[in-house]
């Protein structure tokens, strides 16, 4: 069974990576190891998954079906690349003497790195929804660290809030979780009640619509505060933007919907007990709301990585409308976007990661002429951000498309967001590329470029490009066609959330 | 017998064109109570032209030789669709009104080429004025044809040739043409075809590099333009005495030979009169007076329209 | 389907080829040789003939071909068909495709050397990718393959603006191109998307389906999002500010391509949409389409008369023909809208040939100009003449190509204005109705305002370009272009030459397409080669006999003075300058040209003007003149900065909620927690 | 040995007890004293969670207790008091909403909470599945309310953590008397983190201090925009 294998894995990697951090070599040769071993297995569970269906494991306390498949599958390759990737990344940092208490800091962050992956894997297989409560506040608490990894003033400042922030919302989302297990004691009576995804989501009729809807709101708010919503989101930017980079794409691209996957899992029961639209609404509204948010910061940003991230509570807010809009082709649609968000995201992460490190700011105004220091990354960079915006060929086309596509055929309130969102799309597209074109075009002018400019990096393009391939792949290929083995895993996770299948094009 | 007025129209134009100029050059000298050169002073002049040696700017390419023919031959081809003595356009079928005001284009396109290529500046002013004054004329132009072309609903010249009286929509159509021929023949209030003083000149400007054989085929070519847009007037305004069209009776032709001439003369005289009961207008005045013509144009279709519906 | 339809394989044809090449040249990048310089250049120059020939056989045939793609994701498919309007407008990206990939040899070993061979590989490839991508718009028949196509398109041609980066000015021209042409694609997606909602699929034969069953109200929203998406392309004033900076930035043989072909591929969408998803248009949307055709008409060529810098001269012209172009389809509508079958059919028509037209001249003069740059080394009016002499063919060519676009017989040009006006009067004859009276006035007027003067714009642009004397050194030593230009410029001036002689041929290709649209056709009679106006009532136009006419009658006069006085003589003598010598600087300059029709539209264009003199210190001196003239950007500054200022203040007074401090989130989460409990109790 | 309903009062006293402690909690001005209600609240939760323990007898909710009276009682407020001396800062703590303004919110807010939790008060709440505490469940959302009252007007870090643990512990009270206790697991779960949370933040704080010399969280507003 590859699955206790995938969840034993990662700490066993974290802790030999600390244990090895004074032989350099063998560390990362442990972490390279630890990344790939894990990535594979997530995918043989998935695969396992896709064509076995859904199964529980461990008694009980494991439950993965086609949601938990997807996931598993985008946060190991995400994380494993991040791992790849982190090597050239910290090596860089450990040279510049940014790393306090350096080669043990070193140690330190493989160590939170796989850590923090280990929690995300954790939290998308458990059956019950209380741990899965408290499994996401572990995921806070495993990244926490990482993002003060710097212990600079911001950075700490950063982590401050985040911690904070997150932990209130955590704690709102407790007494939703609790509300739920009251719906559910008074529904099946004290023996049988309990918080198992498999024992609600079929009793889910059942539960009380009132106590469903409240709990659904205290739910909402707390997680979708981790998930980023605006204007819950407000964490979000200092995180990303202090993190080191890799982490950052861990966190935009598979934390955020990690909070999002708690949600959708009551979204489902509380849908099925009110049989009401309203947690759909609640979704749609946070959803919409998140991108009328970003927008403006998206066009007035001045730091890079901050850009991205709020590129990423546009994105974040665009799932929570697919999945508000609901039905076979708006599930579908969120998930897809869930995907391919986190596949360009995370590239992008890494694209500003290595500029920021080259260029030594990550000032938009202070970089120039990334294509000149380096083709590789400025390209990476330009075409990156004209798939984030929805350029074709591009999973993310595909997906906004049919985004809109179910919003415009659902009811008013459905139509009303779609059309907004794709007129706001329109200026997202004019803010990111605004930026994009100043940082890569041009002549690159101080001297930290000129050093740019001359390449003193100790790794080549080719080998930096290298670990990205297959998530370029990911994103290309999902542009062009979704696999059929991957599309049915999809509509599995339809079925799974939509208790109801109404037709989405009527 | 399209084939003979064909071969009659010909000749007609092109000989009875100078005697035309001829005409209204002595009406205007008795206006002015001057005696006046003599009704055949045009055809002296041409002759004179076309046997003289043609002196050509050193800067001149092709384009500055060809001009002059290509100007000619789309003058000539315009003219000789126009229906003078019986209601049908001599060359039927070929080309319509819309075709006659772009052979107009044409010729204008090369005369105003002609006048840059030589690199004098006279020459490049007046081609600028031409081009421009032409942006107003034509659209005045060919309303007044849409104009007369709605009822029939198309554009042959021979369809076009008018029935009775004139009605409100043709009495506008007709006043804009009126202003329309006397800026195509060059005439005050718009342009004067006697001056060489470079503020005032249009059309003499773009000639003014010519001299010799191509100068008398150019004068020869703006004569017959002259005629042929009075006799479209005749046409289309006052069709009295034409011959049915393709008909084939020597009386019905003569008849409308001499009403044809007729008409023609007295809207030469016409011209003539204005020209002298007229001070020249300042150059950018003359869009104003242009503009006229295209708001009767429009005047004229939408008339058409009350009058038809 | 019958025998002469294409067969399947050749249909993809064209798109294949077009797509080999930027892996092909991408692949020959590295390398220094003929082989890399020919090889892609013969693919694509393949791929236009391929073009060509499905097109052909398509518009000979009945019936149309369909190809069922893969699915992207169960419910979006990617199927192609071609059918009679496909099939024409592959005609018209095809045969500039041909010229421009011939062109293309020569012209990028102009600009990029032979010597680093990577710069021109990527042309190559992305002129590969932006004809493929064309072509795959007008095969398209599903929203997805559609908008993949459209935005592909429009990204191609965007880095073809903006080449290496280098320049500023190609940088922001190509921003400001995506961005507009992205944002029209969003009201192109929701028009589609209001259209799926009632078909229930996203492939455009359920489309065609359900075309009757849509409410009146939607069909209106639909066509006023399609008019916003499409025109942003098409450049209707006030769509039009990325136009005339973008196509001037790209390469000639792109800038060609872009304002001969790309422009029209929106034009297609235009005709399908309000053709074949939403029949019976209201009203005043074809009095929309006059108006605003009209004023792009107008407007678009006086800009053009204003402007110094050859290609965005070319560049204005296409906003205006668009706007021709876009009052024949309105004058469709009308027709469409009173139930005139024919009288649409004539005026679709007449559209449509004007657009294949204008493709071909329009084409033809961007490589003009292009080849211009490239021997002269300036494109600026001011700096340029005396060309004649130094670049025969080039000159040659451009003028054919300006007599066209002057509307002028016996070329191309005129065989569409003539159409236009045709269909104008039968509009007016059959529909008949105070209102449609002054729109039909105002339209034949404007039209042949237009016309005059466009005529105006070309003898400016070839006047003061070509003829004289050159008014810079980089001119006196101009040198004519390389063979392959030159063969790019010769097909296209051949076909221009060639549709103005025979216009039949177009019309009789033309029959399937208006069948398919309006479900009639106006049928050309053949009779001495005359074009008949759709209620077959003689009013009629000869290409071929008015010059034979024009030819034997223009010699008469010269006869006569031979048999008068012999064979005339000439002397070639300096040109008289009152005394003077003539200097390029005494010529008509095009400013100066274009003075008396600023003066005339004032009112319309803003112009303004700068005039300030330095006095010396002695009277004997001449006084120094600094002059400066131009036009006021209306709408960039009243529209768009406008809008940019807005949203960008409005961002800073947003980004407030951003403050840093950590107890105002915690009282945005307090709040919304608080607000939604409320709601929802 | 305690009936349902007995324990029942009891927790209802503990939750209006509980309730009283929190309204008091905004009126405080210094933070040892603030901790020393907080520990206080620990207190009364554990004797809930006894007396609840006292009816069900059986082991896990005795450990309930115990965890109870070990992590709220002792460890929490312990980590805040050792921090409290490890930075050394003025005790006292500035708020930026006064306090005449102060406690009439709270008090709305705990009216709020109740007329949120009406629905379910009479109705539902029914001793078949939790203890029969009327009070509990406003009391519980009360808390909730209070401490994030207290974390949004409150300026130190520490005062900040001490809103947060408020919070939990409404939850807390909830959980206890609402549903007899989430399933074991879950709470040991829970517990877990809110202690590594707690030391986490703990040891943020302390950082933050290091470094900027202060944990005054208005001093920390570089990221914005």
């Amino acid at each position: 069974m590859f699955l206790s294998l995938l969840l034993a894995l990662p700490p066993i990697t974290a802790l030999v990576c600390r244990l090895l951090y004074r032989k350099r070599r063998a560390m990362e040769a442990v972490n390279v190891l630890g990344a790939l071993t894990t990535v594979a297995l997530a995918l043989g569970v998935a695969t396992d998954i896709a064509r076995h269906g859904s199964h529980e494991f461990a008694g009980g306390v494991f439950y993965v079906d086609a949601l938990s498949a997807v996931m598993l599958a985008v946060i190991a390759i995400v994380g494993g690349t991040a791992a790849l990737v982190s090597i050239s990344y910290i090596q860089h940092d450990l040279d510049e003497r940014l790393i306090p208490d350096g080669r043990r800091g070193v140690g330190w962050y493989y160590l939170g790195l796989h850590i923090f992956l280990w929690t995300m894997l954790v939290t998308v297989c458990l059956n019950n929804l209380g741990l899965l409560w408290v499994g996401i506040e572990a995921t806070t608490l495993a990244s926490a660290l990482l993002v003060g990894f710097y212990r600079t003033k911001a950075a700490l400042e950063a982590a401050w809030k985040y911690i904070i922030l997150c932990t209130v919302g955590i704690t709102i989302a407790l007494f939703g979780v609790l509300l739920t297990y009251y719906a559910s004691l008074q529904a099946a009576g004290t023996g049988a009640a309990s918080l198992n995804w498999t024992a609600l989501s079929h009793g889910a009729k059942g539960l009380d619509p009132t106590m469903m809807r409240l709990a659904f709101v205290f739910v909402l708010v707390g997680f979708g505060t981790k998930a980023g919503f605006a204007p819950l989101h407000t964490w979000l930017a200092d995180a990303h933007s202090q993190a080191p980079s890799p982490i950052s794409a861990m966190l935009s691209a598979v934390l955020l919907p990690c909070a999002l996957y708690g949600i959708l899992r009551f979204h489902a029961i509380t849908l099925a007990a009110t049989g009401t639209t309203f947690s759909s609404n609640l979704l749609l509204a946070f959803g919409v709301f998140s991108v009328v948010l970003a927008v403006p910061f998206i066009v007035v940003q001045r730091d890079l990585k901050r850009l991205l991230a709020y590129s990423s509570v546009e994105h974040i807010g665009l799932m929570a409308v697919a999945f508000g809009i609901g039905g076979p082709l708006g599930i579908y649609a969120g998930i897809l976007h869930l995907v391919n968000h986190a596949v360009t995201k995370a590239l992008l992460f890494f694209a500003a990661g290595e500029i920021g490190q080259r260029f030594g700011t990550r000032r938009i105004s202070a970089i120039r002429g990334v294509i000149q220091a380096s083709p590789l990354v400025g390209w990476l960079l330009l075409l990156g951000v004209l798939a984030i915006t929805g350029s074709p060929p591009t999973g993310i086309f595909i997906s906004e498309f049919t985004i809109a596509g179910a919003g415009l055929a659902g009811d008013r309130v459905q139509v009303a967001a779609g059309v907004t969102i794709v007129l706001l799309l329109g200026v997202v597209f004019a803010g990111m590329l605004f930026h994009a074109l100043r940082l890569v075009y041009g002549a690159p002018e101080r001297k930290a470029e000129r050093g740019a400019l001359a390449g003193e990096r100790k790794i080549s393009d080719l080998a930096w490009i290298a670990p990205l391939v297959p998530l370029l792949l990911v994103l290309v290929l999902f542009g062009i066609i979704v696999p059929a083995p991957i599309s049915r895993l999809f509509e599995a996770v339809a079925t799974t959330l939509s208790p109801v299948t109404l037709n989405a094009l009527r | 017998m399209d084939a003979i007025l064909l071969v009659v129209q010909v000749p007609l134009i092109l000989l009875f064109a100078p005697l035309l100029q001829g005409l209204i050059k002595t009406a205007k000298a008795r206006w002015q109570n001057r005696r006046g050169p003599g009704v055949l002073q045009p055809y002296r002049d041409i002759l004179k032209w076309l046997g003289r040696e043609s002196v050509v700017s050193e800067q001149a390419s092709w384009v500055f030789r060809w001009a002059p023919a290509i100007y000619t031959a789309a003058i000539l081809f315009a003219a000789l669709l126009v229906p003078t003595v019986a209601r049908r356009s001599p060359a039927p079928g070929i080309a319509d009104a819309i075709v006659f005001v772009a052979l107009f284009a044409l010729a204008r396109f090369w005369l105003a080429l002609a006048g840059l290529d030589t690199g004098s500046n006279f020459g490049g002013m007046g081609s600028s004025r031409e081009v421009a004054f032409a942006a107003l004329v034509e659209p005045a132009l060919l309303l007044i044809l849409f104009a007369v072309a709605l009822p029939v609903g198309s554009t042959s010249l021979s369809a076009l040739v008018g029935h009775g009286w004139p009605n409100a929509s043709d009495v506008c159509a007709l006043g804009a043409f009126l202003i329309v021929a006397i800026a195509e023949t060059g005439r005050i209030p718009i342009d004067n075809p006697d001056t060489h003083l470079e503020v005032t000149m249009i059309h003499e400007g773009m000639l003014l590099e010519y001299s010799g054989r191509p100068l008398g085929v150019l004068h020869w070519a703006t004569q017959v333009k002259q005629l042929a847009l009075l006799s479209l007037i005749a046409a289309l305004f006052l069709p009295w005495g034409m011959a049915p069209g393709g008909s084939a009776n020597p009386g019905q032709l003569l008849v409308g030979l001499l009403a044809w001439g007729g008409k023609v003369v007295i809207l030469g005289l016409l011209l003539a009169t204005i020209e002298t009961g007229y001070a020249k207008l300042r150059i950018f005045r003359v869009p104003d007076l242009l503009g006229l013509a295209s708001v009767l144009g429009l005047l004229a279709v939408v008339a058409r329209f009350v009058v038809v519906h | 389907m019958n025998d002469l339809d294409p067969p399947a394989w050749i249909v993809l044809a064209p798109v294949a080829l077009y797509a080999l090449v930027p892996g092909l040249s991408l692949l020959l990048s590295r390398r220094i040789s003929r082989v890399a310089q020919f090889l892609p250049s013969l693919v694509l120059m393949l791929g236009a003939g391929a073009g060509v020939l499905v097109a052909l056989l398509e518009l000979l045939g009945t019936g149309s071909t369909a190809f069922t793609g893969w699915a992207v994701t169960p419910q979006l498919d990617l199927s192609l068909r071609l059918d009679p309007l496909a099939a024409f407008f592959l005609l018209v990206i095809s045969v500039p495709a041909a010229a421009a990939a011939c062109y293309g040899i020569g012209y990028l070993n102009a600009s990029h050397g032979t010597s680093q061979p990577a710069p021109r590989a990527a042309a190559d490839a992305l002129l590969g990718a932006f004809l493929a991508s064309m072509t795959l718009v007008v095969l398209a028949d599903s929203v997805i393959g559609f908008l993949i196509a459209w935005e592909l398109m429009s990204l191609v041609s965007f880095f073809l603006v903006v080449g290496d980066g280098r320049r500023a000015e190609a940088r922001r021209s190509g921003y400001v191109y995506v961005v507009m042409t992205h944002i029209g694609t969003g009201f192109l997606l929701l028009a589609f998307l209001i259209l799926a909602r009632h078909s229930g699929s996203f492939d455009f034969s359920a489309f065609r389906a359900t075309a009757g069953s849509i409410p009146a109200w939607e069909q209106w929203v639909i066509l006023l999002l399609a008019l916003l998406g499409f025109g942003a392309k098409m450049g209707l004033i006030p769509l039009h500010v990325w136009l005339p900076r973008a196509h001037p930035a790209a390469p000639s043989h792109i800038s060609a391509l872009m304002s001969g072909v790309m422009v029209k591929i929106a034009v297609y969408g235009l005709i399908r949409i309000c053709w074949e998803f939403t029949p019976r248009p209201p009203l005043w949307w074809g009095v929309l389409l006059v108006g605003l055709g009209l004023t792009s008409a107008v407007l678009g060529i006086l800009y053009a008369l204003m402007e110094r810098d050859l290609k965005r001269v070319l560049a204005y012209s296409t906003v205006e023909h668009l706007g021709i172009i876009t009052v024949g389809l309105g004058v469709a509508a009308l027709a469409s809208n009173r139930g005139h079958a024919t009288v649409a059919a004539l005026a679709l028509l007449a559209t449509l040939v004007h657009l294949l037209n204008h493709s071909v001249f329009k084409g033809l003069l961007f490589l003009g100009a292009g080849a211009v740059q490239t021997g002269a080394g300036t494109r600026d009016l001011e700096r340029l003449g005396g060309l004649i002499r130094r670049m025969p063919w080039t000159t040659g060519s451009f003028l054919i190509g300006s007599m066209a676009i002057a509307a002028l017989p016996p070329l191309n040009g005129f065989v569409g204005e003539w159409l236009i006006f045709q269909s104008l009067l039968s509009l007016g004859t059959t529909v008949g109705t105070p209102m449609l009276a002054v729109v039909v006035a105002l339209a034949a007027g404007g039209l042949a305002l237009t016309a005059a003067l466009s005529l105006a714009c070309f003898v400016r642009a070839f006047g003061v370009g070509f003829l004289a004397q050159p008014r810079s050194e980089a001119t006196h030593n101009a040198h004519e272009v390389g063979y392959s230009m030159r063969a790019g410029m010769a097909l296209l001036a051949a076909v221009a030459l060639a549709l103005g002689l025979f216009p039949l041929a177009v019309l009789r290709l033309l029959q399937p397409v208006t069948l398919a649209l309006v479900g009639t056709t106006v049928r050309p009679s053949f009779g001495g080669g005359a074009v008949l106006d759709a209620a077959q009532r003689d009013g009629s136009y000869a290409p071929l006999l008015v010059v034979i006419g024009l030819a034997a009658i223009g010699v008469i006069p010269w006869l006569a003075a031979r048999i008068l006085n012999g064979r005339g003589h000439e002397r070639v003598v300096p040109t008289w300058v009152c005394g003077g010598l003539l200097e390029p600087r005494m010529q008509y300059s095009a400013t100066a040209f274009a003075q008396p029709i600023r003066l005339i539209f004032r009112q319309l264009i803003r112009p303004h003007r700068s005039v300030a003199i330095e006095r010396p210190v002695s009277t004997l001196l001449v006084p120094v003149v600094h002059f400066e003239e131009g036009v006021h950007p209306i709408y960039e500054r009243y529209l768009y900065q406008r809008a940019v200022t807005v949203i960008t203040s409005v961002s800073h007074r947003i980004r407030i909620l951003q403050s840093g401090s950590i107890r105002a989130y915690l009282a945005y989460i307090f709040v919304t927690l608080l607000i939604i409990l409320v709601i929802t109790r | 040995m305690l009936s349902l309903e007995h324990a029942g009062m009891v927790i209802d006293v503990v939750a209006l007890g509980l309730l009283g402690l929190g309204l008091a909690g905004v009126l405080v001005k210094q933070i040892p004293v603030a901790i020393g209600f907080l520990a206080l609240q620990g207190l009364l939760l554990s004797f809930a969670a006894g007396s609840a323990a006292s009816f069900e007898m059986d082991w896990r909710t005795w450990a309930a207790f115990v965890v109870t009276l070990g992590v709220k009682v002792i460890a929490i407020p312990g980590l805040l008091w050792f921090i409290l001396n490890r930075v050394a800062i003025q005790h006292e703590m500035e708020t930026v909403v006064g306090l005449k303004l102060a406690f009439p919110i709270a008090i709305g807010l705990v009216l709020l909470a109740y007329w949120i939790s009406d629905p379910f008060a009479a109705s539902t709440l029914s001793s078949a599945h939790g203890f029969d505490a009327p009070n509990a469940l406003p009391a519980a959302l009360a808390l909730l309310f209070l401490g994030l009252f207290t974390m949004a007007t409150r300026k130190k870090a520490l005062t900040q953590v001490i809103g947060l643990v408020t919070m939990e512990n409404g939850i807390y009270l909830a959980a206890l008397a609402v549903t007899r206790g989430l399933p074991s697991a879950v709470e040991f779960g829970i517990a877990m983190d809110v202690l590594t949370g707690a030391a986490l933040m703990a040891l943020v704080a302390h950082e933050i201090n290091q470094l900027f010399s202060t944990i005054n969280t208005d001093r920390l507003r570089t990221l914005r925009g």
